[in-house]
């Protein structure tokens, strides 16, 4: 019975979503549930984790594949843990950055749904759960996306929608030939293929194949990265979400999944998948760079850059050995943090001056000094310099590609990293050295709501820089499990 | 025993009370004998399927001859099941029809309407319990007249002349039906399934070609009326310019029929031994093929929202002769499967599109945009049952989904789950805008002031009563299956 | 078509014409004949008197809800005697059953009579129906 | 070839068959597409009657002595293309009355101009 909790996380925040379609609050009280309510499901989630690690629940067993089944292991701690911190501070940065967007009452609630939707993806126990929550992911953010409601939003949503879906399609694709030939979708440490004949490898292969690309296209994975960019249109917070949060990080998340918990290592070594994979990943890492150096646009700047970092971590989930899957992991949570202060920071430009482009935002570092040293901090952990938390995860998956006998990994990682600091320190140069034309010296910071979220997030990034052991051991036992 | 005459006395309690409908005068009290008629005979299938479960199929003789010479139903749990689906969508549909079938029908045609209702489905349910080839025909002639008059009745031009196309279509393919029977009396001489099958096993060696060709004339002949791909071109025309109630009828139960019909004719009489000598699973699946990805790249192109649903009625048949075309024991369980899901759900989408047109007045999809803040419920049960035909797990389209792809895995043809991908995934480029640009897309309602023309939730019960059965569906798959399999060995 | 000699001819041959349906349709319970081919016959006298007299008139001598009705009561007497007998015989019942008759003895035939009856009134409407229909495209 | 000769009614039929197939489908005009129905359908009829028929055999009626079963056809085909003639009648009737309804609505007969004026 006390296995019933652990749907409570996920069931929770669609019931205030609910509440908040429904209850029309007032402006202020529905500020306060919002916040509630985020702030207790971080508290269930905690307490789930250390109450019941390795709890496990048959919600609804209808067959051997349809069967909605969820279990807290150690990854999905880690996965939750991270996505209902950062709700919390999302939350309260929207409340008052949502106020120039409007339409609130719909914003939080598919806000707050989907915090229930990407927790269900963290605690499903199986592919099939982890798919159906997967599918629920792009209805409830479809309408983040296209919040405007103008017609160049509705037309990204739609290359989201078709993205995301074909994304989708490809995943069944592969979850039934795997099915087929397993009968069997269960998340197994080392996965569940163990005993599987030789005679089938090359269905196996592309199956791994047709699955990975079809997360990848939420993960950002070049070719198929183009809807990402184009949802900018949507809301700071929301796109702060989907590139740092739920959505892509959910791509990487299943795709930890799939590689490790259902084919397992080993297996995957044996089909040569792959070596196909890499190329298109190191493409990811160093055409996500080379497209940030062209775009004016803030924020499209640092959606190219998600692409980028996106690549490390796929690149760290299939090097397949211990140390770059530890580098992965870390970056995922990395990367989170710091991509969300970096959107922070610019939509609380973008609130208080309404620039967007990097040409207009000349002296803004004297006008809004806190933003724009979160937005340092935060660039330079990215770039990796020690003793940032960025260095720590590009050192582990530096170490990895090196395991794997090749060069090239190292060598890339740090082009990349070359790039990165080219497309982000202009940004600061231009931020605090520059003149502007009409400089007004007045200090004139974003409200404080989003002032607070913003440096708290910069904390964390520094602190995970610091000191980066208690996670890194967890990490390090996580990756134990698996290879 | 009495129970055991259960589906005959339905098929002749709907034609009985079909015959009474013209004498009365008011149309509330034939709409009330309609539904009354149909309450009774879901109830008695209800005891049927019961009873076939508990005691197995059994073969019923209708009148006092014995099964050469007289005719015969064949009752078992498909057929049950079948009937059961039948009477349940109709109950469903006529429901909904009785709070607004004044939209689309004349006052004093309504009696004639509903006459004609309850004289379909009876002649469906003939098709489906029916033994007989003959009996079979003649129910398939009575259902294609009654088919043809629920179009026409709206008496507008465009209804004409979309009736007319399908009547000409459906004699077509009925005269065809008619000489494959008649090849197949001339072979064996007989008209009882049983019997022709027993004789066919025997003898079809003897006679390749005219096998060949009978199985030609019976796959092109039903194919016609249950839109088989190429042969659709009627359907689209028929079903969007057809009253509401009409169109949700024939979309999900009328094509139903005849293709039980074809699964009947290919399994049944002829048997999987013989049809395996001959090429034509092979050409249904092909077919089916094609109607499942073109259907729904003609349905993208539609303007009339209608007119999509219809087209995408042809793609989900596709899925159905798919699975008849697989060939396998799973193919054929979820041929079946496919039906009843299909029905549910496509009778629940031609509702809710009928609410929608008849509460904006619109029917084009651009004047559709918005429609979402005017009638949210109805367009929130519309994605629902969209989403089945998306294949979103748990619903029934998901699933057939699923085992059609398992199924083209066992039979060796893995590159065939390519299709049913690409065709789900058409499916959701032309669902998701509905839903999309109804909730989303404000245009229309701007300097507009807004009014709900939401319906009352008295008149939105059936659809979310077919709706939550659809999730029933969806989610009990697995017992239905296996009710399906035992009627099948 | 307003033709005196057509009229008067017509007034001979209709009743004639019925004689011979009731003839056809009484004599087909146990042999050769029947409700369908007599009700033809009457349903062809019908249509003579359209033919003859006019549209008005003869709309007006067989009103259209006056034909339905009987087609109605007869369809429904059908059926019921019909499924009367499908349903004793199909379930093994035994209720009780009409004879089934000696040749050459009308009321010998059980429910043969009733329903050549039966089929015969609602075929001769038919026929009628199908004319008007033809004439102008509604009954 | 002799096959087709000795079982001319056969012939006969799938010739008819086809020129009814043929004239439904290819013809413009609603009424010979009706014909062409019919045509279809008499084909059958024909066919399956001349199944029914067994050269010296006696028509299923007894009058007088009885002559055991070998002595009459099979009443079946026959009793069954009955209905088979009501059932194209009806389709017929049918068909007939929504040509002249058509022709109300359009002033034409010609499924192509039909078509055309639809649209």
């Amino acid at each position: 019975m006390k296995n019933l909790l652990i749907i409570l996380p996920i069931l929770f925040p669609f019931l205030a979503a609910i509440t908040i379609a429904v209850a029309k609050f007032q402006e202020k009280k529905r500020n306060v549930f919002a916040a509630v309510s985020v702030i207790l499901n971080l508290v269930f989630v905690v307490y789930l984790s250390h109450h019941m690690p390795g709890g496990k629940l048959h919600l609804l067993k209808i067959n051997e594949f349809l069967d909605i089944y969820f279990k807290i292991d150690k990854l999905s701690i880690f996965f939750s843990s991270l996505v209902s911190i950062l709700w919390v501070f999302t939350t309260i940065y929207s409340m008052e950055y949502m106020k120039h967007e409007g339409k609130e009452d719909r914003f939080f609630s598919y806000f707050i749904a989907t915090l229930g939707i990407t927790l269900g993806i963290a605690f499903s126990g199986n592919l099939i759960t982890l798919y159906l929550f997967y599918e629920f992911l792009t209805l409830a953010t479809f309408p983040l996306v296209i919040h405007s409601g103008s017609k160049e939003a509705l037309e990204s949503g739609k290359k989201y929608l078709i993205y995301s879906f074909g994304g989708a399609t490809l995943v069944l694709f592969g979850m039934i030939i795997l099915f087929s030939l397993t009968n069997n979708l269960t998340f197994v440490p080392k996965g569940i293929l163990n005993n599987v004949s030789d005679s089938n490898i090359y269905l196996i292969s592309l199956s791994y194949l047709v699955m990975f690309i079809g997360f990848g296209v939420k993960a950002a994975l070049v070719p198929f990265h183009a809807w990402l960019p184009q949802a900018m249109v949507a809301p700071t917070p929301v796109s702060s979400l989907l590139h740092a949060v739920a959505v892509v990080k959910s791509g990487a998340f299943a795709l930890i999944r799939i590689t490790y918990y259902i084919f397992g290592a080993e297996v995957i070594r044996k089909t040569h998948s792959a070596g196909y994979l890499t190329v298109l990943i190191v493409i990811s890492i160093l055409m996500g760079s080379f497209l940030a150096l062209h775009q004016e646009n803030l924020k499209k700047r640092l959606a190219y850059s998600t692409i980028s970092q996106l690549g490390y971590i796929l690149l760290g989930i299939i090097l397949l050995n211990e140390s770059s899957l530890v580098g992965g992991m870390l970056h995922l949570i990395n990367h989170a943090v710091i991509k969300i202060t970096l959107f922070f920071c610019t939509g609380a430009i973008m609130y208080t001056t309404g620039k967007t482009e990097i040409g207009q935002i000349a002296g803004i570092g004297r006008q809004m000094p806190i933003t724009m040293w979160c937005f340092t901090i935060s660039s330079i952990s990215l770039i990796g310099i020690p003793p940032t938390n960025g260095f720590v995860s590009k050192w582990n998956l530096a170490l990895g590609g090196l395991i794997d006998g090749k060069a090239v990994f190292p060598a890339i990682l740090l082009l990349s990293a070359l790039l990165t600091a080219m497309y982000l320190l202009p940004v600061i140069t231009e931020a605090f050295f520059k003149k502007g034309d009409n400089v007004i010296l007045l200090k004139k910071e974003a409200p404080k709501k989003m002032v607070i979220p913003i440096v708290c997030i910069t904390m964390i990034t520094v602190l995970l820089g610091l000191f980066p052991n208690p996670i890194l051991v967890f990490v390090r036992e996580i990756a134990n499990e698996l290879i | 025993m009495l129970i055991d005459s259960f589906p005959l006395l339905t098929v002749l309690l709907l034609f009985i009370t079909a015959s009474i409908m013209p004498l009365l005068k008011k149309s509330n009290l034939v709409k009330g004998i309609c539904i009354i008629s149909f309450i009774v005979s879901f109830v008695m299938y209800l005891a049927t399927l019961n009873r076939v479960l508990k005691t197995g199929d059994y073969f019923y003789r209708v009148g006092h001859f014995n099964a050469p010479f007289g005719i015969e139903f064949h009752v078992g749990t498909v057929e049950c099941i079948m009937g059961i689906l039948f009477t349940f969508v109709a109950i469903m549909v006529i429901w909904n029809s009785i709070y607004n079938i004044h939209f689309d029908i004349r006052e004093d045609k309504i009696p004639l309407y509903y006459l004609l209702v309850n004289i379909l489905i009876a002649s469906l349910l003939g098709i489906v319990f029916s033994n007989d080839m003959f009996n079979v025909f003649v129910f398939i002639e009575i259902g294609n007249l009654a088919s043809c008059g629920i179009v026409v009745v709206k008496d507008k031009k465009e209804n004409i002349k979309a009736g007319m196309k399908y009547l000409i279509m459906s004699c077509l393919g009925s005269g065809l039906v008619l000489m494959g029977i008649a090849f197949l009396y001339s072979i064996t001489g007989h008209l009882n399934m049983t019997y022709i099958h027993n004789e066919l096993v025997k003898n079809y060696i003897h006679y390749p070609r005219t096998i060949l060709i009978t199985l030609g004339l019976f796959t092109v002949g039903l194919g016609v009326k249950s839109a088989m791909f190429p042969l659709h071109t009627w359907l689209p025309d028929a079903h969007s310019n057809a009253p509401t109630t009409s169109s949700a009828i024939l979309s999900s139960l009328v094509l139903k029929g005849y293709i039980l019909f074809l699964i009947k004719v290919l399994y049944r009489v002829f048997g999987i031994e013989i049809i395996r000598n001959f090429p034509i699973l092979n050409i249904i699946l092909v077919l089916g093929c094609l109607g499942m990805i073109l259907g729904s790249i003609f349905a993208i192109f539609q303007k009339n929202l209608k007119r999509v649903i219809a087209y995408s009625t042809v793609a989900q048949m596709g899925y159905i002769f798919f699975a008849i075309g697989l060939g396998t024991e799973l193919g054929i369980i979820m041929s079946i499967f496919h039906i009843i899901g299909h029905a549910v759900t496509k009778a629940a989408l031609f509702l809710c599109t009928g609410a929608i047109i008849q509460g904006t007045g619109h029917k084009n999809l651009d004047e559709l945009k918005g429609v979402g803040k005017e009638m949210p419920y109805t367009l929130g049960l519309f994605f629902i049952a969209s989403l089945s035909m998306i294949g979103i797990p748990l619903l029934p389209g998901f699933v057939s989904k699923w085992y059609l792809a398992l199924g083209s895995i066992e039979a060796n043809k893995t590159l065939l789950i390519a299709v049913i991908l690409a065709s789900s995934l058409l499916n959701a480029v032309y669902y998701f805008p509905v839903s999309i640009n109804g909730f989303f897309g404000e245009e229309n309602l701007r300097g507009k002031i807004y009014k709900s023309k939401s319906k009352s939730l008295k008149e939105l019960l059936p659809i979310i009563i077919l709706v939550i059965a659809m999730i029933y569906i969806g989610i009990d798959s697995q017992s239905i299956i296996n009710l399906i399999k035992t009627g099948l060995v | 078509m307003k033709d005196e000699i057509l009229e008067e001819v017509a007034k001979v041959i209709i009743p004639l014409i019925q004689v011979f349906g009731v003839y056809v349709i009484f004599h087909g319970h146990l042999s050769p004949g029947g409700g369908f081919a007599g009700g033809t016959i009457i349903g062809a006298s019908f249509i003579l008197y359209r033919i003859v007299y006019g549209k008005e008139k003869a709309s007006m001598k067989f009103s259209y809800k006056r034909l339905m009705k009987i087609v109605s009561f007869g369809l429904l007497a059908y059926g019921t005697m019909k499924g009367y007998s499908f349903v004793s015989g199909g379930s093994h019942l035994n209720w009780p059953s009409p004879p089934l008759g000696t040749p050459g003895k009308i009321l010998s035939g059980g429910f043969l009579l009733p329903l050549n009856i039966v089929v015969g009134a609602v075929v001769g409407i038919t026929m009628y129906f199908f004319y008007s229909l033809f004439d102008e495209g509604e009954i | 070839m002799e096959k087709l000769l000795t079982n001319y009614y056969e012939t006969g039929a799938i010739i008819l068959f086809g020129i009814g197939f043929m004239t439904l489908l290819l013809n413009n005009n609603l009424i010979k597409k009706i014909i062409g129905m019919n045509i279809m359908d008499t084909a059958v009829f024909l066919f399956f009657i001349a199944k029914g028929y067994i050269q010296g055999k006696e028509a299923p009626i007894i009058s007088g002595n009885f002559k055991g079963m070998e002595g009459y056809i099979n009443p079946i085909p026959t009793s069954l293309m009955l209905t088979g003639i009501v059932v194209a009648v009806s389709t017929t009737a049918f068909a007939l009355a929504l040509t002249v309804k058509i022709y109300e609505k359009y002033g034409t007969v010609e499924l192509d101009k039909i078509l055309n004026k639809g649209e």
